[in-house]
């Protein structure tokens, strides 16, 4: 393929903070598929899990490596519901709207979250304690209605039922911050 | 250009050396984008990462001045490897043994070894090129061997060894047959509107409208014939570098400057400056009054493009109308006008044949007319022949339609001529006091000596300020960061300017562009060691040395 | 070459062509708005339409590679309804404010919605993005207006081969944009301009035109660039003798329909103030001449190096003949003191063939020196 | 490897599996999960070690059983071939069903020394034999909700190991990709796809062996074959399913598609939100690579094949093929016109096969059984079986695999066990946002592509959602109108502004302030986004809004207030 060297032309090539190791698991990725611009879903997902979301920097810097105009990169990121451009919040409850979950009532699941939390779908607490955010369908049909939270599946979940267990984080977490402040 | 520029879209490979096409010709750079994009091979040889680079399949990035060991290399390479095109070479050219006998000391190894470019890439350049080999997709030409196209600019004519290296080209592409058919040959990319024009009627030294040697008597007395005049001046002339000179010797007293501003585009400014100052008289007819007229006795405001009737010739040598636009400030008038008025009254007052009255032209069409006459590449073309697309030379009947590719069947002197040309170093090398090398260039948003583009609005708002672009390993060297003020020195002179921190360059280059008064480039370039044919300077080798004023 | 029939016209076309260009190369007006004959094919407004003999549902003719003996229809009340539908729900997401627009006259939406009998939308009207960014002194990005077509992108991707600018988002929040909808210097824009010039709406409008004459206001002027040796044709769009902005002809002859930013934008110069607007004499020589009362003497300062250039400081205006009547004087002077070739004469690469041939005929035939040259080697 | 040391492999595991007197089955796939298998499977296996007896038990973990809406599930299984389900298997049952299921033997249990955590384990055994509640944790063979499935794809899952390639070797893995290999010619496998009559499963339905044949016939250095594992339309997870539970099964159908269109390379395309099914894709690569199965001379044939994982990253049009492929190029994933057609310029321009899970997963049956007996399951025009994923207000909700032309009525009332409560059966959507609902006055319909066409709906990949009578249709729809306006990818007018009105048209009538006329207004734009829209999917958008207004229009009407 192309065999023009590094740089990027206008775009300056930004070398990345030294000593941020989350940068080397980037270029790994990018190194197993031998910078080819093909592989630009692949370095975003590797670069949202490294990095929690996608920052102007980071774009900026797959740009540079993989050759893929930095508008391209951000018209790819920006098409793909997954990618995200906040940092988000340390826990997360993602609700299933699909099809299954919709008609058993998930709808009333996500107003209730959206309340209890304050904050609407696919935000982060101002705290940057917890996202709310939705799944269109997570596969776990004959479980409906489904909530995630923080990885953990809640089939047949009520309204009731998923704001008692994020009532439980957020309580725990409560703890934590009056001991460190104690502390 | 031997070919048209429309056929770039459909070439198999395009080598593009010394040429910063996506700057200094963005038009072309569109063909070249498309013909990529559709699957050609792009080879760029230059000495600076330009922007066109992010488009290339293959770039080499060779020493500065070291392009021809490249060059030969890659036809060392083709004759070894049997790429050439024996039928062509044989039918169609002469020459070739001895030419071929000086490429066997031109091995990719020394090559590599005097240019800084790995040997696979000139291997890989010298394949691609010969045999127009694509990167992917069908060509269009449906034959054995794809069509390659050479693309070229001041970047390799403005060298000591310009012609040399113009003369490479030409063997290369007779070497692998890519000449006289669509979507190759050898292509310079003219960087003024009207230097085709300008060449093809005559505003040359040595030769009058159409190429025509003044030294040639049985030309000249056609000429003179048409013109009604007794007799022309048979002698060749005095290019512009030989003139500062010859007035710094007191040879030439007067200069007649018309749009131009040498003060800023002539090598070695500072050696320009004493020469003008010197002069009798210095006449700068301009639509400005650029930085030469502050030197001048009398300025003459003359029209711009935009508000006169007359023809421009491109670099693919398209003759095509111009017209008036607007109207002109003032009293400025069209530049024939002028010159015609001039004409006229020095006519009478030197007592000159045939008369002051030969001088009233009522257009631009008349003078076109005239000029057809005595031009004939020109001899088929009128005003009303030009709608709606314009013609391009030679067009020698009433009739012909043109000529959109150069040496189809036969060359222009019957055989192509292959040149036994040997590698040269530039005339000025790097030294211990002057270690780095200096190349000037144009910007994407500025135009030559900056008259008109910098008081353009949105242009100026776009790149308001010069700056020197430096590889960030010299900049360490000297503690430059990006945005600081430098100092660069040559033998001839002092610019101060800001850097711009790039890998653009290379480490060892600094480049600068000639379009800033505040950071003028050719106080610096060297007007000594001008190329022995075409007498054009070294402006993109000059050795410099730069300097921190932070560090003083 | 292949053999089609579009609305009972027999068209030949070349091989691989589609029926809309077959039909547009021949006069046959098919609605079109994201098509166009220098890009790639979109497919995405869904207006051109037609219906093809042996097929149930119409095609369109944009992606449709014409076959020997195809039959084409192009107009049809079952596509009349098709169009005007698509062009309702464009329009829905479209501000129907032409009368104030710059754009009318010249707007492919408002000719289609003209043709199709559309006062207004049939919907809600519903407008998807409201960005408005003024963020250069080139163009101007009005997302209110943007339908969406893409010719934008695939110019800056296709042709120019920058890619400052892509779609992002998707659905009805896409947008065209700079990475984070920056400001166009941020991004890697050359600002040729050309998305402004295949732009079918007032989406992308140059900033010289603003609020200054509409499509029946100018006239409209073919020439050629100026700056480099491309020889790009230019159409000047003027009104009272002021350009109001410049474009390439549909058919420019080395350019097509392109341009780059200086051959667009950078026409401005002409009406700079600094202009020469009549002769001058230098001052030392128009006293000496007696037109004017006091000495004066040549600075040292190096022209370049003056900080402020002021052209009055060093210059008197005179009458043309006055001017012409020093020059030609001195000229005959110096070629009979010191010989012809005593004098020089540079050429320019920036004039006319007819400048420039009068210039070295002026030289050689008058003067008498071949000591006439331009820049073509600077 | 060759084909020897692949039968020795599969015979060990076989040898190995059969020494053991009982296997436990544990459902470990994402439903069963969720309702806490992993501590299921950890008490079995607890409770097995822990266990006084002589017996040689093992506990594998397997895929999908089917009945999700009852998991865990667990198996066990007689050396036999006895097998019993068990439901709802939390820890205390697990418990008490080792107890129950091995015997007794105190005298084997003195001689073990256990650890205190065993010994704990024991203990609790011990009461766990007294406990009474097994029985209705079994679930009776005779079930509907079991016979009448007919197992094709789904044949092996829940049987095999998905994370163990000698399991899928034992139940005879890759002996159809070996006898493609080594017996039949591209063209061969091409007719023989033709002859069966598997029609794509994606949801258009179109021929396999047709598709196989178009890009069989291109010349071309470099073609590829693409997985469609972007399942996309909620409801439905029979792709995913048949990914985590049998990877094997998919990669070999793909490889057979490989060696019948004469392509060296291919592509897993799997939605995000499937980490499981990724991670035993990407498993099975890499342990077919390990044995010789991909990569250079497959089975020390002259084929050779490489596979590559890509994942999604949450866009529903991305299971459009063409919008797919520029996903797998990196690029935003837009669909593009057709012609071409990526048969003869797909994936970077090249001849491309795009099949989806469920239809790789039929062909290695397909090529081992042959395409007569294949043909022979299924109607006239739909030959074979569908997989659908049963889901909404049932008893038995989870996956299926019927034959086609199976009613309604069957699917419903038998295998789904009815509405639970006191609802009635109302619709069953059918085909995800791009599919309709049909009505209870269909109920006899058979199930295959031209009647679900009909009746305006479609097969669609496999999604079947049961809706009671306490589902209002008009929001319904418009619940699948949010989705489609959030899923278009916005390229073509009709699908991103059609859609944006088409809600706001109901929008307004479920608010109550609709006019008469807002409902032929609806369906005349519903016909134009249907016929306008660039792909599939968009034209398609409209169907969940068009089959309601066609069967439930009265509801509607009763929303608006002048036509009361």
């Amino acid at each position: 393929m192309s065999d023009t060297g590094s740089s990027n032309g206008k775009q300056k090539s930004k070398v990345h903070p030294s000593g941020d190791d989350r940068y080397v698991a980037l270029d790994r990725t990018m190194k197993r598929f031998h910078n080819e611009k093909d592989a630009l879903l692949e370095v975003l997902h590797s670069a949202q899990e490294t990095f929690g979301y996608l920052s102007e920097e980071l774009l900026f810097y797959i740009s540079n490596h993989l050759h893929v105009p930095l508008s391209q990169v951000y018209g790819v990121a920006t098409f793909y519901h997954l990618f995200t451009f906040e940092p988000q919040g340390k826990h997360n409850c993602i609700v299933c709207t699909g099809t299954a979950c919709h008609v058993k009532g998930s709808s009333e699941i996500v107003e209730k979250m959206s309340a209890v939390l304050s904050i609407p779908v696919g935000k982060t607490t101002e705290d940057g304690l917890f996202s709310l955010s939705t799944a269109r369908c997570l596969g776990c049909c004959g479980l409906a209605p489904v909530a995630v939270i923080n990885g953990e599946i809640q089939g047949k979940a009520t309204p009731e039922t998923i704001a008692k267990k994020v009532g439980l984080i957020l309580a725990d977490e409560m703890v934590v911050q009056d001991q460190e402040e104690a502390g | 250009m031997t070919n048209s520029i429309r056929e770039i879209r459909d070439a198999d490979c395009i080598f593009i050396t010394g040429s910063n096409t996506a700057e200094a010709h963005p038009v072309i750079s569109y063909e070249v984008v498309r013909a990529v994009k559709k699957g050609a091979h792009l080879i760029i040889i230059d000495p600076r990462r330009i922007p066109l680079v992010d488009h290339a399949t293959l770039f080499l990035q060779p020493h500065p001045g070291t392009d021809i060991y490249v060059f030969l290399a890659m036809m060392h390479v083709i004759i070894r490897e049997g790429w050439m095109d024996e039928t062509f070479i044989a039918e169609r050219t002469e020459d070739y043994d001895a030419f071929a006998v000086i490429l066997e000391g031109y091995t990719p190894e020394r090559a590599a070894l005097a240019s800084g470019v790995p040997e696979e890439k000139i291997i890989q350049a010298a394949r691609w090129y010969a045999l127009g080999e694509r990167a992917h997709g069908e060509s269009i030409y449906g034959e054995a061997h794809g069509h390659s196209t050479i693309l070229y600019a001041m970047g390799i004519t403005q060298r000591s060894n310009g012609t040399d290296n113009v003369l490479t080209l030409a063997n290369l592409s007779m070497l692998c047959g890519q000449i006289g058919k669509p979507s190759t040959g050898v292509n310079p990319l003219r960087g003024q509107a009207n230097v085709q024009g300008a060449c093809d009627v005559g505003g040359l030294v040595n030769v009058l409208p159409g190429y025509q040697q003044v030294t040639d008597d049985k030309l000249r007395g056609e000429t003179a014939k048409t013109w009604e005049v007794e007799k022309l001046p048979c002698n060749v002339g005095l290019t512009i570098v030989e003139s500062t000179h010859a007035a710094l010797a007191g040879e030439v007293h007067a200069i007649y400057v018309m749009g131009e501003n040498p003060l800023m585009s002539d090598p070695n400014s500072n050696h320009v400056e004493q020469a003008f100052r010197k002069l009798d008289l210095l006449i700068v007819q301009d639509i400005f009054p650029s930085e030469t007229a502050y030197l001048a006795h009398v300025l003459l405001p003359a029209a711009s493009s935009l508000e006169k009737d007359g023809t421009f010739t491109n670099t693919e040598r398209r003759v095509q109308r111009i017209r008036k636009v607007i109207s002109s400030p003032g009293e400025a008038l069209a530049d024939w006008a002028i010159i015609a008025d001039i004409a006229a009254r020095v006519t009478q007052k030197l007592d000159r044949k045939p008369g002051p009255e030969a001088w009233k032209y009522d257009s631009a069409s008349s003078i076109f007319d005239e000029l057809t006459l005595v031009t004939p590449i020109y001899s088929g073309m009128s005003y009303d022949r030009l709608e709606p697309s314009g013609l391009q030379w030679p067009c020698p009947s009433e009739t012909h339609p043109g000529t959109p590719i150069l040496h189809v069947d036969t060359f222009a002197r019957g055989q192509g001529k292959f040149h036994a040309v040997e590698a040269r170093d530039p005339a000025e090398m790097t030294d211990e006091e002057y270690p780095l090398t200096l190349t000037t260039g144009r910007v994407l948003y500025h135009y030559h000596s900056g008259t008109m583009t910098r008081r353009s609005a949105p242009l100026h708002w776009r790149e308001p300020r010069g700056y020197a672009e430096i590889n960030p390993q010299d900049a360490e060297a000297l503690g430059l960061k990006d945005g600081f003020a430098v100092i660069i020195h040559s033998r001839r002179g002092t610019v101060r300017t800001k850097t711009k921190i790039s890998d653009g360059v290379p480490p060892g280059t600094v480049f600068l562009a000639f379009h800033w008064r505040e950071a003028p480039a050719n106080r610096l370039t060297q007007d000594h060691t001008l190329d022995p044919v075409a007498k054009i300077p070294e402006y993109k080798i000059s050795a410099i040395r730069l300097e921190n004023p932070r560090a003083r | 070459m292949i053999t089609l029939s579009i609305d009972t016209k027999t068209i030949q076309v070349a091989p691989d062509t589609n029926v809309l260009k077959a039909a547009l190369d021949n006069g046959i007006h098919i609605p079109h708005l994201c098509y166009h004959p220098e890009l790639s094919i979109s497919g995405g407004c869904r207006l051109c339409l037609v219906e093809v003999e042996g097929q149930d549902q119409p095609v369109l003719s944009c992606g449709l590679t014409a076959a020997e003996g195809m039959v084409i229809q192009t107009q049809s009340e079952q596509l009349k309804e098709l169009r005007r539908g698509v062009l309702d729900l464009f329009i829905s997401d479209h501000p129907l404010d032409c009368v104030v627009c710059d754009k009318a006259g010249s707007c492919t939406l408002q000719e289609y919605a003209y043709e199709y009998g559309l006062k207004e939308t049939s919907y809600e009207p519903t407008v998807s993005s409201t960005l408005f960014q003024d963020d250069n002194p080139f163009f101007l990005r009005d997302h209110q207006y943007c339908i969406l077509c893409g010719r934008c992108v695939r110019v800056c991707d296709e042709i120019v081969g920058v890619h400052a600018i892509d779609f992002a988002n998707r659905g009805f929040e896409t947008n065209i944009a700079t990475p984070y909808d920056g400001p166009m210097i941020d991004s890697t824009c050359v600002f040729c301009g050309n998305c402004v010039q295949v732009c079918p709406t007032a989406a992308l409008m140059p900033v010289s035109r603003l609020q200054r004459g509409r499509e029946w206001d100018l006239d409209r002027t073919l020439s050629v660039c100026g700056y480099c040796g491309v020889g790009c044709q230019i159409e000047y769009a003027t009104k009272d003798d002021d350009i109001i902005y410049a474009q390439a002809p549909e058919h420019g002859t080395a350019n097509g329909p392109f341009l780059c930013t200086k051959g667009r934008y950078g026409w401005d110069f002409a009406t700079n103030p600094e202009r020469l607007k009549q002769p001058m004499l230098r001052r030392d020589v128009a006293h000496e001449l007696g037109l004017s009362e006091e000495p004066w003497e040549l600075p040292e300062t190096s022209p370049l190096d003056i900080r402020k250039p002021n052209v009055e400081q060093y210059f008197v205006p005179v009458d043309w003949d006055t001017a012409l009547e020093f020059v030609s004087s001195r000229l005959s002077e110096i070629t009979e003191s010191h010989g012809p070739d005593s004098i020089m004469g540079l050429a320019s690469a920036r004039c006319t063939n007819e400048d420039n041939y009068l210039f070295q005929k002026f030289m050689r035939a008058v003067i008498g020196t071949n000591n006439v040259d331009h820049c073509a080697r600077l | 490897m060759s084909r020897d040391k692949l039968d020795q492999i599969a015979e060990k595991e076989q040898a190995r599996q059969s020494q053991f007197d009982k296997r436990v089955h544990c459902c470990i796939s994402t439903a069963c999960l969720s309702a806490g298998a992993g501590r299921t499977i950890q008490t079995l296996r607890d409770s097995v070690d822990a266990a006084p007896t002589g017996d040689e038990v093992e506990v594998v973990q397997t895929g999908c059983m089917g009945l999700c809406s009852r998991g865990p599930l667990v198996r066990v299984q007689e050396k036999s071939g006895e097998e019993v389900y068990y439901a709802d298997v939390d820890s205390e049952c697990a418990e008490e069903l080792v107890a129950k299921t091995v015997s007794w033997d105190q005298a084997e249990a003195k001689q073990q020394e256990l650890s205190p955590e065993l010994q704990a384990v024991r203990d609790r055994l011990e009461t766990a034999r007294k406990k009474r509640s097994l029985k209705k944790h079994i679930l009776s063979p005779d079930l509907p909700f079991f016979t009448k499935q007919f197992k094709v794809v789904l044949r092996d899952v829940g049987y095999v190991d998905p994370e163990k390639l000698e399991d899928y070797l034992a139940h005879g893995g890759y002996e159809a990709l070996h006898k493609v290999l080594t017996e039949m010619s591209p063209e061969q496998v091409c007719d023989e796809m033709l002859r069966s009559g598997l029609r794509g499963r994606g949801g258009a339905g179109f021929p396999t062996g047709l598709k196989w044949g178009f890009v069989r016939r291109e010349e071309s250095d470099v073609k590829y074959v693409v997985v469609n594992g972007d399942e996309g339309d909620p409801g439905a997870y029979m792709d995913r399913t048949v990914m985590e539970d049998n990877p094997h099964q998919v990669l070999e159908g793909m490889m057979i598609a490989a060696y019948a269109v004469g392509a060296n390379h291919g592509y897993f395309y799997i939605r995000a939100e499937y980490p499981i099914a990724v991670d035993r894709i990407r498993g099975a690569i890499r342990a077919a690579r390990r044995h010789g199965i991909l990569g250079k001379s497959v089975l020390g044939t002259d084929f050779s094949y490489n596979a590559d994982v890509r994942i999604g990253a949450g866009a529903f049009v991305c299971g459009e093929e063409t919008a797919l492929m520029h996903s797998i190029e990196g690029k935003r994933g837009v669909p593009r016109m057709r012609p071409p057609y990526p048969s003869t310029s797909g994936l970077w321009g090249k001849p491309t096969v795009i099949n989806n899970v469920e239809t790789l997963a039929s062909v290695p049956a397909i090529i081992k059984n042959g395409a007569d007996w294949y043909a022979q399951i299924g109607t006239e025009k739909s030959k074979g079986t569908k997989v659908f994923a049963l889901a909404g207000q049932l008893t038995n909700t989870g996956l299926i695999e019927v034959p086609m032309g199976i009613t309604l009525r069957e699917i419903v009332y038998e295998i789904g066990g009815d509405v639970p409560g006191d609802a009635e059966f109302k619709a069953a959507q059918t085909g995800g946002p791009s599919g309709g609902c049909i009505p209870n006055t269909h109920m006899d319909t058979p199930v295959d592509y031209e009647s679900l066409q009909e009746l305006g709906s479609i097969m669609g990949s496999g999604g079947l959602v049961i809706i009671d009578s306490t589902t209002s249709m008009p929001e319904f729809a418009r619940f699948f109108m949010d989705f489609c306006v959030d899923e278009s990818c916005g390229k073509c007018v009709p699908c991103r502004v059609g859609t944006v009105q088409i809600r706001t048209l109901l929008d307004k009538i479920i608010d109550g302030r609709g006019e008469p006329e807002d409902l032929d207004d609806l369906e005349v734009l519903c016909q134009l986004v249907r016929s306008t829209s660039l792909c599939g999917l968009g034209q398609s958008t409209p169907n969940p809004v068009l089959s309601t207004l066609r069967f439930f229009r009265q509801e509607y009407e009763a929303l608006i207030p002048s036509s009361v």
